[in-house]
Order: structure tokens, then C-alpha cells, then sequence
């Protein structure tokens, strides 16, 4: 592939975009998410608000395609409930897999939809997904706490 | 060094790849296979082909003569003694952990000291965790020096004599530091512990003389030296490897098997069980004879050139930080780095792209990493079949590297 | 099936030996490799080769490309549900350990049994002496009948809920028998134990479904299927493989690694410490496709013809005493025997004159010859590239035997 | 190698000859010798008096030249005192072992030189020496001993 397809200007300008690359104050919940073998390691933190999720940032260090595949899905999912954050991390991580083939489907995912070739790239589909995995790792945390503590 | 001439001895160099034959760098990961040791494999499975020391029939015999012939060019490749005392197994780690549970969880108790330094390979880190572990015994860490990669002097001083092991490797694969392993061994040996030396990195580079160093154990890869993967060595010496278990147990390695009980077989065998790789033996014999036909003098030699080359070059270019030493002479083949603003996976798919393979990662050495305050880091490293025109090459690109990721400096 | 075209494929079948082409009878012992195979690992060093799971560049992804995708014809080849619960050994002996060691000494308290059979190899019984011994386990033997060597029925009580494991060889290397063994694998479950199956002489010659048999464990070796030295193969049920200690450790089988403690990575690397043998695993998936390629039908078809005119010759022959039953329909490609008043030995002897390889021996399974009442016996095994001409050419020679040590019968 | 030289008439009548297979009567030791992959096991009794070899026979199993080897060198050292017999297993071995050039040397070997050429079949040299090497460590044993009860 040449580098100027996986590098694109849209995914060097969201990989410096580091409005986002910071801690959450008082964060509902902390997540780490790494891939060891890459060199990918970050901690995503959300804070919630009924069932809204109000903050969400990262810290941590990884390539161009995890940083701003992370920086990407942010954007997206900020201000968004928890159940909605999820049905667009589904979305994205079917569109890595190469699971769809309907484009129109995925206009939705705004920005993120410039990963889409990475699904031939099986190296780096972890890098881009890291930040997905990790939300949709503390979102099914937080809701399975919810319904806890409704019991 | 007829660089030409030995290169058309490695048809993968010639492999398109970027437009170009592709650049190789990523040596000390694995090395490439020269076609005397692919064809010595070839002879073997279409001459000699059998299983070694289970039979009386003429298959049997080569398989066997040609087992133990690759012992005896091994023994004096590290110039041991006795064939008794050179295991093979399946690579370093196997090695390491032959040792880690064959001596360490049996020797060692609650109270003793293991002894390893900040930059071990997880294959000499991981083990000695397990066996710290297991018996109660501590796990200490001889730190370097963050510039220069040296020991911490100070930290020597842990060597002491509540210490059972000492273990390190000869060259690390991070660092690519070429220090004297003899000073440590000596204070080791004063204190009544093991040394276990690592000799991944090293053994494939320089001659390695284990009687002169005086080392108690002593690992290496074939696949790292233009070998077959699968096979690799341990060096230990008799009196320790006698008094020690078993690892594996099975066919060969016994002298008398009863239902409830069994008697184990005698050196080497005794460590050996099953059938052995013997086309894995065979590579490792024709490799070792290619090795000594060019010269662990002109392999450092060339070594050094490149290395030379590639620092110099390195240093030259903005925003590369060099990992340790920036001395070439105490670089052993290989210059690990980092790009500022530039995360190493980044770094190498760039390089990748136009043909160059370099490695990125934490190369199996999480807390050196963590020490040094990274998270990962790009690795260059070397053999004697890489030339002067490819670490022109890689230099080249590597100077493009942060203009890619959008930076204009 | 074509013997003259398949022959082809196999260089050292026209080795001169004793003045005609080599008559290679000791296939069980180890197999010898056809062209395709040889080729395949070729065509890796010469165009592929890096070190797997380690990089991102073109070679280090070719090597994980070669040997994630024979990982994924071994899954099919035995027809398992999932690559992560294959795992790559050395051999059949590293993987019947790794299931001891892993999985046996951490599974097991004093006063649990362990059940094996009385003609297992010493792979699938020292391990399991070790076992015992360590946890203070009890292992106990089902027995065979001395004439057919069917297991004792009554023995098979032994299976009850005290037992943990029950291990066994699918089939004998020395009996050689075929028996079916889901009964026994349905008794070990009713038990609860766990079984382990060693498919080192099964998986060569017939078509094995995990999944079908529903063993917990199943292991077996490339080198006797057509594939190199140095790679093996141990299946294990995820849930099983999930709860077990890692074996070795080291590079590749780890998530994170601190200073104190280590996070191991998932499976299958978890049991995968350091570089893999990638040629090996080319060289299984190469050999898989083959035999695949030839059809297990054919190959039980004609493996069925040689050992029925073997045991029809033999039983011609006075003084030869075949061990186990002498119905060629249960016998899986390899008949052992004695010759009276000839040792064994002796008889591999002037075998081998004559180009004649056979195995002479306890075959690793001292334990069944010591039960048998006899110290050693022959083996001729057969594999699909072997002729009736061949068998015709062995037994002539067998009939000589005996006059050859001077008896005139 | 050509069968007929291996297996000679001498050795194929001294494997047949089992005068000495037989169990020792009150031996004064009893060594166990084995070639565990070749299947040879033998047990070696003799019976000293006055330092010099009374009685020796062997029991157990094993291949025509073990067997015959063994024969021989019952043969050769009855009747002999300790030292005068490991001195003749040494020369034995080196023999085997391809040490010695001067054939005049072995004729006090007497029948055993027939197994001169074993040296040149590595397979078999475990079996020619198996016998021999149980009799060097038997006669070892009872000297220590014998050294340890004059103290
Ligand atoms: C039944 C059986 N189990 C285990 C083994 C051991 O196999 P390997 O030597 O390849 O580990 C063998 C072959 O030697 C065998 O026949
Ligand atoms: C210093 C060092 N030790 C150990 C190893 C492990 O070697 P292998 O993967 O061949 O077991 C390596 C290479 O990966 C190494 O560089």
C-alpha cells in the first residue's frame, strides 16, 4: 500500500489533533486497552451523565492509525447514550472486519470512515480498532454495573 | 569481504519488494538461511533421512552420525570440552527454561537471590519470575545507565552471597551493547553463584569460548545464525547438568523404564527426549561451517562498518534518538531508536513500504523499556550480508520518516 | 493408487543400499519426506522467511501468514473448531508433557489416579510416573491380552471417579493394534477425568476427528507424516488449554511483563514461548496437504494390502512369533515380531545387508515388553509409498534369518 | 559389511555354546549390564577364591555378538586372578576401540580377536563390549572392597 493511502491527510491531522489526548476529571469509569506487541498503549476515561456520555479522553501512546482511529471515535461518540456509543463501535468494528458492504451504512461513522481500507491490512487493524475495543470495553462494564445496582 | 559473492549465497536478498531487492534489517529477530545450509537439509532428507540412535539399520546410522557429527562442530564452535555437555532444544528460550526448571526450582529456596539485569530478553526475565516464584527466592535487577547502557556500578554490589544465579545476556538485543561479560561472571563465581549467560545475540556475531569466559550455562538459536528454525543449543557444564532433573521425559532419554519407576539415561541424552529435529542439527552444522569459512573476523568487521555507518549517518538526521551507546564500537551489530513525534509501528510500515524490513516493538523487553521511560522503539540490526549501499539506503528513508507523518522540519 | 508416480516424490526410496534400491520399513520410527514438503520449505527460506508475530514488515508478515495459515489446515486436518486450541510442539513427547506439566501437576492431589495403559510409549508413561510422583498421585495400568492385545475388560474398572486422567495411545506402536477407542473416552468421562489421546501412530495413517472422538487432548508429530523434524502438534479443549499454566516461557507468550509479574497472552501464544519452528509448521501444512492430496482412503487401503501379505508371509515362516493379534484387519500399518532363538537385534542385522530397514528394540515401551516376557523384539512398519514387491523382497529375506545364525531349518 | 564376516562361524558357535549361561552357585557379586536401545541385558555372577576367578556365567538375553563376546571372555579369564582379568578386558576394549596397531598383542586375547572388526561397526560395538565393561565394573567393586575390609 502506499503510504500516502494509509497515511492520509485526514488521519495525520487527527493523529496531531490532541484535544482529546488528555485525562477526564473525575471519570465514571478508566480503561486500558493495549495491543503489547505493537507498542499501543492507552487508557481511555468516560464520564457519564444520565446515561449520557459527557467526557471522554485519552492518554497514552501509540501509532498514527490507533491515535487518531481513538481521536476519531471521540468526535463521534461524545454527548451520545451509552447504548448509541455501542451501535457505532459495532458499526465500526464490522467495517474493519470488511463485514460491510453497504457504504451508505456507513456515513454515520463521520471521520472514521477514512479506516476503512485498514481491513486489508491485517497488521494494523489493531492498531485501529484499540480505541473501539477499549470504549466498547467500559461501556459494557458500566451498563452491567447499572443493571447491578438497579437490582 | 566479497559482500557480492555471499549474497548470491541468500536468494531471499533478491526478493522484489518496494521496487528494489528488499532491505533486510531485522537480523537479530532471525537471520537469513545461505543455500549450503538449505542444501545440506535437502541432501539430508533425500540421503539420510531416519531417527537417530532407535535403530540398527543403515537410515538410522546416518540419521545418527549426522545428529551427533553437528554436536561435535558445535561443541568446538564454543569450544567445550565434551560433546556431554551440549544439549540441543528447540531455541534460547527452551534453553533458558531447561535451566530455569531443571536447576533453579530445584536448587534454589525461599531466601536465595536471582540476579538479572534490566535488559534481559523476557525469554531470561519471564523464567526467572516463575522460579523466584516458586521456590520464595527474590528476583533482583542490576540497572543500566540510561545513556550509555553501561551497568550501574553500584548494582553489582547485589551479587552477593546470598545470590544462587547470575543471569544475562552476553549482548543485548535492545541496547546491542558489546560489554565484558568476564568482570560479573568472576564476582558471581566469588559469591558461589551460576552464571546463566544468554548468548542469543552474541553467538552468531563473535567466536564465543565458554571455557575462557568460564560461564556456567550458556544458550543460543540456530535460526539467529543461519540456521533452521527449531533448533537451538544449551551449554551447561557436566557436574551441573549431571545433578540436575530431567525435563522432558520420554523415549531416548531414559536407560530403563519400569512401571512405577525409571531410570534416566546419561548426558546429553538425558535432557533430550523424543525425537529429535535432526535436519534441525544438520542446518545448524552447515551454518557454523558456512560462519567459520568467512571468519567471525571479517563477519565483526563488516558488522562494524555498517553499524559505524548507520550511527553516523543517524546522528545526522533530526528528531532520531539512538538507544544507549552511540559509540559504534560497543554496538554489537544492531542500533535500536526512536523518531520524535513518531510512534515506532509508524516508523517501520513507512520504511516497510519502500522495501525496508526493520523491527518495531518492545522486542521482548518490556522493563528495559519501561526503565528507559518508552513504550516501544525501532530496531536496525545487522548481519554480514548487509551492505554499505543498504544502510545508505535505509538512511535515506528513514531522513523522510517524520515529513510522511506531516511534520516539516 | 499410483506406487511408481508417489515414489517419485520420495528421492531416498531409490537409494542404493545392499545392491538394489533401500527398503525402508521403519516408517512408525519416523517417516521420510516427499518433494512437495522439501519444496515448501525451500520456497519459505528462499522468499518468506522472518520471525513470525514480531514485526511489521513484508517478511516478518509472510512468516506469520505461513505459519497462522498451517495452523489453520491443522485445525481442518483434525477438525477442531478453533486455531487457538492448536498448539505447536517439538514433537509428540513436548506436547504429552506440556499436558503433564501444565495441566497433570497442577490438577492433580495425592490420592487421585491417573490411568494409562500397559503398551504405552514411554513418552505417554514417564510423563505421567513424574506426575504422580510430584502430586502424589497413583497411576494405574489396564493390561492387555497377551495373544490379541485387547485391553483386559476388567481392568477397565480401573476407570472410576477417583481417576483424573486416563492417557492412551490410539494406536500401539508396538501392537500396532486398531481398537476403537471411544468406549474407553466415554468411560473416562462418565469418570470425569480428563483423557489424553497420543496420536503419534494414528494421525500419520487415518483421518482423526477430535471433535467426533471428543478426547480432551491429542497430540502428535510431524516427522512421521511427511512433515520435517521439530514441529508437533498438541490439541486441547479451549476451556481446558484457558486454565492451564503456560509451559515455557519467554517472547510471544505474553501480554505485559513488569519487573515482579507477568500477564500471559491468550491462546494459542500463551503456550508458544519464543521463536517458532515456522519451516516446520510449512513443512506440516505441506505434508497435510499431501497426504489430503492422496486421500486417507488410499492410504489405509493400501497400508491394509502390505500389512496382510506380511502377516500372510510371516506366519509361513517358522520360528517367527508375531506380538499382538495376527488379524491384518487390526493392525494399523505395522506388524512386530520375534524370531526364535535370534535376537532381534541380529535379525535388523542382517536385514540391514541386505537394504532392509526395520526397527529392533523396546520401541520406547519397555514396560509392554517387560509384560510381554520378552526384552526386545522387530518392527516392520509400513507407509503408503511402500510396495507389495517390497514386503515380497522382506519377507525372502526374513527366511533367511535363521540359517544366516546357523540353524538349519 | 557382508554378513558371513560378521557372524563367522566362530562367533554364531560361541553364541550357541551355553555352557557358561547359567546361574552362579554362592556367587561373591552379581553385576547387571544392559544396552537398553538394543536390547541386550545380561547378569554377570562370579565367584572369586583366593583372588583368582572360580566361577563365572552369565544370565539374561542379547544379541549373537554380545552373547558371543561374553562367551569368549568367560572362556579367556576363568580360572585367573583379578588383576591378570582387567588387564585383558583393557586390552579388549582398546581393541574395540581401534587403539591398537600391533595384532601380535592380541593373540593372548585368544577367540575374542575374532571381534576385532566390530570396531569398525559402531553400532555393534556396544554389544562386542557389554559383557566385558560388567566385568570390569564387577572386578572394580570387589578390589574397593576388598581394599576397604584389609583397612
Ligand atoms: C505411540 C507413540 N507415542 C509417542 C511417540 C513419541 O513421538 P516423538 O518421538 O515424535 O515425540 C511415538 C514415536 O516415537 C509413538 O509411537
Ligand atoms: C537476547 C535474547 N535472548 C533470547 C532470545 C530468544 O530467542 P528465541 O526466540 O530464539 O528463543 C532472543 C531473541 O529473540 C534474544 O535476543
Amino acid at each position: 500500500m502506499d503510504m500516502n493511502q494509509l497515511y492520509t491527510e485526514l488521519i495525520l491531522e487527527y493523529n496531531k489533533d490532541k484535544t482529546n489526548k488528555r485525562p477526564v476529571e473525575n471519570p465514571t469509569l478508566s480503561e486500558h486497552g493495549h495491543n503489547p506487541n505493537c507498542g499501543d498503549d492507552i487508557v481511555l476515561q468516560v464520564k457519564m451523565k444520565d446515561g449520557v456520555i459527557q467526557d471522554l479522553a485519552y492518554t497514552g501512546s501509540g501509532c498514527a492509525i490507533s491515535q487518531a482511529s481513538t481521536a476519531m471515535m471521540i468526535e463521534l461518540v461524545s454527548g451520545r447514550t451509552a447504548d448509541e456509543a455501542l451501535r457505532l463501535v459495532h458499526l465500526f468494528l464490522d467495517m474493519i472486519r470488511g463485514k460491510i458492504t453497504d457504504e451508505s451504512q456507513l456515513e454515520e461513522l463521520e471521520a472514521a470512515v477514512s479506516l476503512k481500507d485498514i481491513s486489508k491490512m491485517p497488521v494494523r487493524v489493531k492498531c485501529a480498532v484499540l480505541g473501539w475495543h477499549t470504549l466498547e470495553e467500559a461501556l459494557t462494564k458500566l451498563q452491567s454495573k447499572t443493571v447491578k445496582s438497579n437490582k | 569481504m566479497n559482500s557480492e559473492l555471499i549474497r548470491n549465497d541468500f536468494p531471499i536478498l533478491k526478493k522484489e519488494c518496494g521496487g528494489r531487492p528488499i532491505v533486510y534489517l531485522d537480523n537479530a529477530a532471525t537471520s537469513q538461511k545461505p543455500l549450503p545450509v538449505l542444501e545440506a537439509v535437502y541432501e539430508y532428507n533425500t540421503q539420510g533421512n531416519g531417527n537417530p540412535h532407535r535403530g540398527a539399520h543403515v537410515l538410522a546410522i546416518s540419521a545418527s552420525e549426522a545428529y551427533d557429527g553437528s554436536k561435535e562442530i558445535v561443541r568446538r564452535f564454543i569450544n567445550k570440552r565434551s560433546p556431554k555437555e551440549i544439549i540441543y532444544t528447540r531455541n534460547t528460550t527452551e534453553s533458558l527454561n531447561l535451566i530455569a526448571r531443571s536447576y533453579g526450582e530445584t536448587h534454589l529456596k525461599k531466601g536465595d537471590h536471582i540476579v538479572i539485569t534490566i535488559a534481559e530478553h523476557h525469554a531470561n526475565l519471564v523464567t526467572w519470575q516463575r522460579v523466584a516464584q516458586k521456590t520464595g527466592a527474590v528476583l533482583d535487577y542490576i540497572y543500566v545507565d540510561k545513556k550509555t547502557g553501561h551497568f550501574l556500578e553500584k548494582d553489582l554490589e547485589k551479587i552477593n552471597k546470598n545470590v544462587k544465579i547470575v543471569a544475562f545476556a552476553q549482548v543485548s538485543n535492545v541496547l546491542g551493547i558489546e560489554f565484558d561479560p568476564r568482570p560479573l561472571i568472576q564476582r558471581a563465581h566469588e559469591a558461589g553463584a551460576v552464571v546463566v549467560l544468554d548468548g542469543a545475540q552474541s553467538a552468531p556475531h563473535r567466536r564465543v569460548d565458554v571455557q575462557e569466559l568460564d560461564c556456567d550455562f550458556f544458550a543460543f538459536s540456530g535460526h539467529k545464525m543461519c540456521a533452521s528454525g527449531g533448533i537451538g543449543v544449551l551449554y551447561g557444564k557436566e557436574q551441573l547438568l549431571d545433578d540436575m532433573e530431567p525435563f522432558n521425559l520420554g523415549g531416548d532419554m531414559i536407560e530403563e523404564v519400569r512401571e512405577q519407576s525409571t531410570d534416566f539415561a546419561e548426558l546429553p541424552a538425558k535432557f533430550e527426549a523424543g525425537t529429535q529435529n535432526v535436519e534441525g542439527a544438520v542446518s545448524l552444522e552447515a551454518a557454523i561451517r558456512y560462519l567459520n569459512e568467512i571468519g567471525f573476523d571479517e563477519i565483526q568487521k563488516q558488522e562494524r562498518k555498517l553499524v559505524t555507518q548507520a550511527i553516523q549517518g543517524m546522528q545526522q538526521i533530526p528528531h532520531i534518538r539512538i538507544i544507549g551507546t552511540e559509540n559504534p564500537e560497543e554496538k554489537e551489530g544492531l542500533v535500536s531508536f526512536t523518531v520524535d513525534d513518531v510512534h515506532p509501528h509508524d516508523v517501520a510500515e513507512i520504511l516497510s513500504a519502500v522495501g525496508i524490513c526493520i523491527r518495531t516493538g518492545h522486542h521482548c523487553a518490556q522493563p528495559l523499556h519501561t526503565y528507559l521511560g518508552i513504550y516501544a522503539s525501532c530496531r536496525a540490526s545487522f548481519y554480514f550480508y548487509n551492505t554499505e549501499e543498504e544502510v545508505q539506503y535505509f538512511l535515506k528513508h528513514l531522513r523522510t520518516v517524520r515529513s510522511v507523518m506531516g511534520y516539516d522540519d
